[in-house]
């Protein structure tokens, strides 16, 4: 069968509860803000629109191209769908799309679905809008460079944030998952990037009224900008850091908190014998998780706040 | 004199007067991946200059035939086209010389304007791009489309839209056309304006439709499927009489 | 494609097939859930999970490897957790050289490396069962019932819906690339890998365009038949005493594998 | 005795037996928002019991006028439905006279099953579930497909998807059913079956169609509409018999 999405659905079992949790969190929160965002901006539409268009990412998603010696590159589409959807519509697009993958397919599972809707709906909403935004205007060469670039950060830095989601769970050395998930996907992502470019120049010509600035800037405030440049040079910087020197990540990791080296069971929340959320290894780390959920969440808060002020 | 099967797979062509030299299908099988059989032992010999008409009722397995002849699916049986026989290491050079169009013509057109969709097919078989464009050029002249090269083709109209999807493969200078049900969902206009140019276009064809009117117009030879087999293969106007043979396979004299 | 290649749905009467979507739902996350709370080598308590599974695959008039056999699905990914089996801690068992790499199994991570994916072939066979005894639609019922925004579960029943329709105009816009993707002796065809991720790029695009316009006619279809905005559905399951009883034997059998993997 | 338009936007009904105590559409006009002009002073009159065709080339506006006479389009003009006036407040009470059902089938049936589609209309009239379910099974009677009720609505062939999308208006009971092109991409077969369908339905029916055979089988009264404006109106058997009137605007004599 055609349907063989990248490698980027993560299965139940390969993340700690911690890790799936705090990403569930996240994603519910975010997922919230979406759904009263888009039902406000699109009104009774949503409902039609979006469905369709989550069919439509699905479908797109078995669109391949022969590259070379019997392989072929793949479309993921969550760039794509924040562009012209905009980000929020754009999250929930992604947020269906996942939740039919995992529940029809088992192609993700359902206990890490929140950090699988992380990856593939939110981060790349957030690049790939934010960085289109960021050019909103510009000379159409300076446009679609950007949204290239973008399309293939945005796949890059939602494998490189599984790979560390994987290390964090404890599933994956460092030094061995982060270079095998970025090299796999920075192929992808180029072919991601032309993919994008193409459909996006092809909609711009045949219906550039869903494009045109003031329809895409009303979809999404300049909030998304800083969110989309933040997370695209974090991800810029942390990956070549987390490649080159995982020795580095995992001493930063170490020092903030989230891995406990040295003592026998450093991964787990529940360890052998010790009364769940006890322990003393436990309790630090979900500490860690709920401080790294409240900086996203502060995130979130931020440019919704932003979002906010620029429609109204 | 019309030939017709109730249920032996094994079918004698009638045309007797060429061996098969454009197109030979011998025995052909084929089922889908979920177990649906298809095709059960289809036969079919056409001859340079064949204009026929494939008709059936839905889910006859037309299709289903017409996606083999170019390779796109591959079940059990002998095929040969122009000589070559249907395999994997000719179906490069095969799909130059069968010219597949699909029945709804968003499928066939890809590209945003018109002409790079009539420039596929050229562009992909590597020809230089000065015979790139006067491939174009010749076959938006065949079907007298000339002034849309620049249009986009999502603007267009239905027949328009069937027009530019026929120079699509027109373009590749096939020996055989190969048309999907071309005259569904067009006016009466348009309907005619279609038939005038497949009449026009001097290569040969295999056409599946509904229409029994236009194949009565156009198609001197008609082709009746049914249940993945060929169910009698003459003269339009023998089989056209026939109105049982007709009516058992769920069609209506026009 | 016809549609059901997609189709995970198997028809069977069934106690299991029978069961409210609801329960299923819930007992499959809890089972999931208990997976993963469950500590690194708690063989005994694995091997009873799985004990379970095959008395809920017997209940299921699938067959009783049904699970098992389509459980290899997620097995690729297995690669991801292999460094594991290298972990820095407990006791080393080997050495191996690979170029500049020094790769020291330990004890403690074959024991993480098995336990991971025992984790997750689990899960994954118990989220088989789940879709193999119920309807799509069924499940959507039950997400809605359990309090899931209408908005997402609309969006993915339509989803679901136009799955079928939008992959087979893809299949079509395939087949017809493919058909005219042909070559002519002694010419290098196919141009290079830009040109022709840029063909599949204006296939997207082609089918966004569809879709968006598509969606249009879906709400004036929706508007003509008396839609104002809001979805509203009839819940056709109501829960019988066999569904409770079937939840309440289901969550004693989890609290059950908790216990045995702790103690 | 038909009576032809060539350009004046008036129309004087031929149809004087009631003074469209149904259906009632005065000089409407209507543009789209990219400023293509669809509607031209379309006026139309339907009787109780009335079947009438609406023919004419594609882009002649007939989907568009489709869409006014449940308010989904609003145009300027006076539009009146059983008495009440085609304006914002009066739409949900007009949505449920008229059922419109669209030319494919696919975007009319968007639940994932049957049952819901059918039971959509009368859901969101907000009638009480037994009275729902009550009326699904109706409607599920009127076209025969009772046995249809759970199964999932991609699993239908087009012709029973056809008969389920009159369905899910039949369950609104309305007082008008308007069809738009119900036999285009059906089989023999499947477009007989639909035409006994419709004969059988006891309703006022306003069908466009460009299968002028179905039109000539089973609707006395025939509107051709071409270039947004209606330029005929009258008895079917007179206006087929006008070749010059039916060449002029796109059509065939059948
Ligand atoms: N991808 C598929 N998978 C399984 N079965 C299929 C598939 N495509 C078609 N079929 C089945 O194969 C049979 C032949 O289909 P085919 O499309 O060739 O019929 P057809 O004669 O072209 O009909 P139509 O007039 O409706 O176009 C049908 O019963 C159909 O349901
Ligand atoms: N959404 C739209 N925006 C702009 N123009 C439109 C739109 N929809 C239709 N039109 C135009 O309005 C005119 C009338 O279209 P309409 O669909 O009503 O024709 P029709 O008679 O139903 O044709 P067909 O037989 O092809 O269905 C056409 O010229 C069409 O191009
Ligand atoms: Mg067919
Ligand atoms: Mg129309």
């Amino acid at each position: 069968m055609l349907y063989s999405p990248a490698p980027l659905h993560i299965p139940d079992g390969f993340l700690s509860l911690v890790i799936a949790l705090v990403f569930w969190g996240i994603t519910i929160f975010t997922v919230g803000i979406a759904i009263s965002r888009t039902n406000k901006s699109l009104g009774e539409k949503q409902v039609p629109l979006m469905g369709i268009m989550a069919a439509f990412i699905f479908a797109a998603q078995m669109l391949n191209f022969p590259v070379a010696g019997g392989t072929s590159g793949h479309f993921l589409g969550g760039a794509l769908a924040a562009m012209v959807l905009g980000p929020w519509a754009g999250i929930l697009v992604m947020t269906a799309v996942i939740a039919l993958q995992a529940l029809l397919f088992q192609d993700g599972g359902l206990l890490v679905m929140g950090a699988n809707i992380f990856n593939m709906g939110l981060l790349t909403a957030m690049i790939g809008f934010g960085l289109y935004r960021s050019v909103l205007g510009r000379g159409k060469g300076v446009r679609l460079t950007v949204v290239g670039v973008a399309a293939w950060l945005a796949v890059v830095a939602s494998a490189l944030l599984a790979a560390l989601q994987l290390w964090l769970s404890g599933t994956s050395r460092l030094e061995i998952v982060v270079p095998a998930m970025l090299g796999v996907h920075a192929l992808i992502g180029l072919g991601e990037a032309v993919i994008t470019v193409a459909a996006l120049a092809f909609i711009e010509r045949t219906r550039p009224d869903l494009l045109d600035k003031k329809a895409v800037a009303a979809k999404g405030g300049r909030g998304w900008v800083y969110a989309g440049v933040l997370i695209s040079l974090l991800a810029v910087l942390l990956s070549p850091l987390a490649s080159a020197d995982p020795d580095g990540l995992e001493r930063v990791a170490t020092d903030m908190g989230f891995l406990q080296s040295g003592q026998p069971t450093p991964y787990q929340i529940l360890p052998d014998y010790t009364v769940p959320f006890l322990g003393e290894t436990a309790l630090s780390t979900v500490v860690a998780g709920v401080v790294g959920a409240l900086v996203l969440l502060g995130l979130m808060i931020v440019i919704g706040q932003t979002l906010r002020r620029k429609t109204s | 004199m019309p030939v017709t099967h109730k249920s032996t797979p094994i079918f004698t062509p009638i045309f007797q007067g060429c061996d098969g030299d454009v197109l030979s299908v011998e025995d052909l099988h084929f089922h889908y991946p979920d177990g649906h059989i298809a095709l059960q032992g289809v036969s079919l010999k056409l001859c340079e200059g064949d204009k026929v008409a494939l008709v059936g009722p839905n889910g006859a397995g037309k299709s289903t035939l017409m996606l083999h002849l170019n390779g796109i699916l591959t079940g059990e049986g002998d095929m040969n086209i122009a000589g070559l026989r249907v395999e994997p290491d000719n179906l490069p050079a095969i799909r130059a010389m069968v010219g597949l169009v699909f029945q709804n013509p968003d499928d066939q057109l890809f590209s945003p304007t018109v002409f790079e969709d009539v420039a596929f097919g050229p562009l992909h078989m590597g020809l230089p791009e000065d015979e790139v464009r006067a491939r174009v050029d010749e076959a938006l002249e065949m079907v007298s489309m000339c002034d849309y090269r620049d249009r986009l083709s999502h603007h267009l109209s239905m027949g328009e839209k069937k027009r530019i999807a026929i120079a699509t493969v027109l373009s590749m200078r096939p020996q055989i056309l190969v048309l999907d049900e071309p005259s569904a969902g067009l006016d009466p206009r348009a309907r005619r304006g279609l038939i005038n140019l497949l009449r026009s276009l001097p290569i040969t064809m295999l056409v599946s439709s509904h229409d029994l009117l236009m194949v009565r117009e156009l198609f001197p030879r008609m082709v009746i499927m049914d249940e993945g087999q060929i169910v009698a293969d003459g003269l339009t106007v023998d089989l056209m009489d026939d109105e049982a043979l007709l009516e058992a396979h769920g069609l209506e004299k026009p | 494609m016809h549609a059901d290649a997609f189709d995970r749905f198997h028809q069977a009467e069934s106690r299991l097939h029978n069961l409210d979507p609801r329960v299923k739902v819930v007992v499959t996350v809890l089972f999931i859930l208990s997976n993963a709370l469950l500590p690194d080598g708690a063989w005994s308590a694995f091997g009873l999970c799985w004990i379970a599974l095959l008395g809920a695959n017997h209940l299921s008039n699938l067959g009783i490897d049904f699970s098992f056999r389509r459980s290899f699905i997620a097995l690729p990914f297995a690669l991801a957790a292999v460094s594991a089996i290298f972990s820095p801690l407990g006791t080393p068992l080997a050495e191996w050289t690979l170029g500049p790499l020094v790769l020291i199994p330990t004890d403690y991570g074959l024991v993480k490396f098995g336990s991971i994916l025992l984790r997750s072939w689990l899960s994954v066979q118990a989220a088989i069962l789940l879709v193999a005894t119920t309807r799509f639609p069924d499940m959507i019922h039950a997400f809605e019932h359990l309090r899931v925004p209408a908005v997402l579960t609309t969006i993915v029943a339509f989803l679901y819906r136009y799955l079928f329709v939008l992959t087979d105009e893809v299949m079509r816009l395939l087949r017809a690339r493919e058909s005219r993707s042909a070559t002519v002796a002694g010419q290098r065809s196919g141009r290079n890998v830009v040109w022709r991720a840029r063909v599949t790029g204006n296939m997207a695009g082609q089918l966004f365009l569809r879709s968006y316009e598509r969606s249009d006619r879906i709400y004036n279809a929706m508007l003509a038949r008396g839609y104002s905005g809001q979805m509203r559905t009839l819940n056709p399951h109501v829960m019988k005493s066999s569904d409770w009883s079937f939840a309440a034997l289901s969550i004693a059998i989890i609290l059950l594998l908790q216990l045995t993997g702790r103690f």
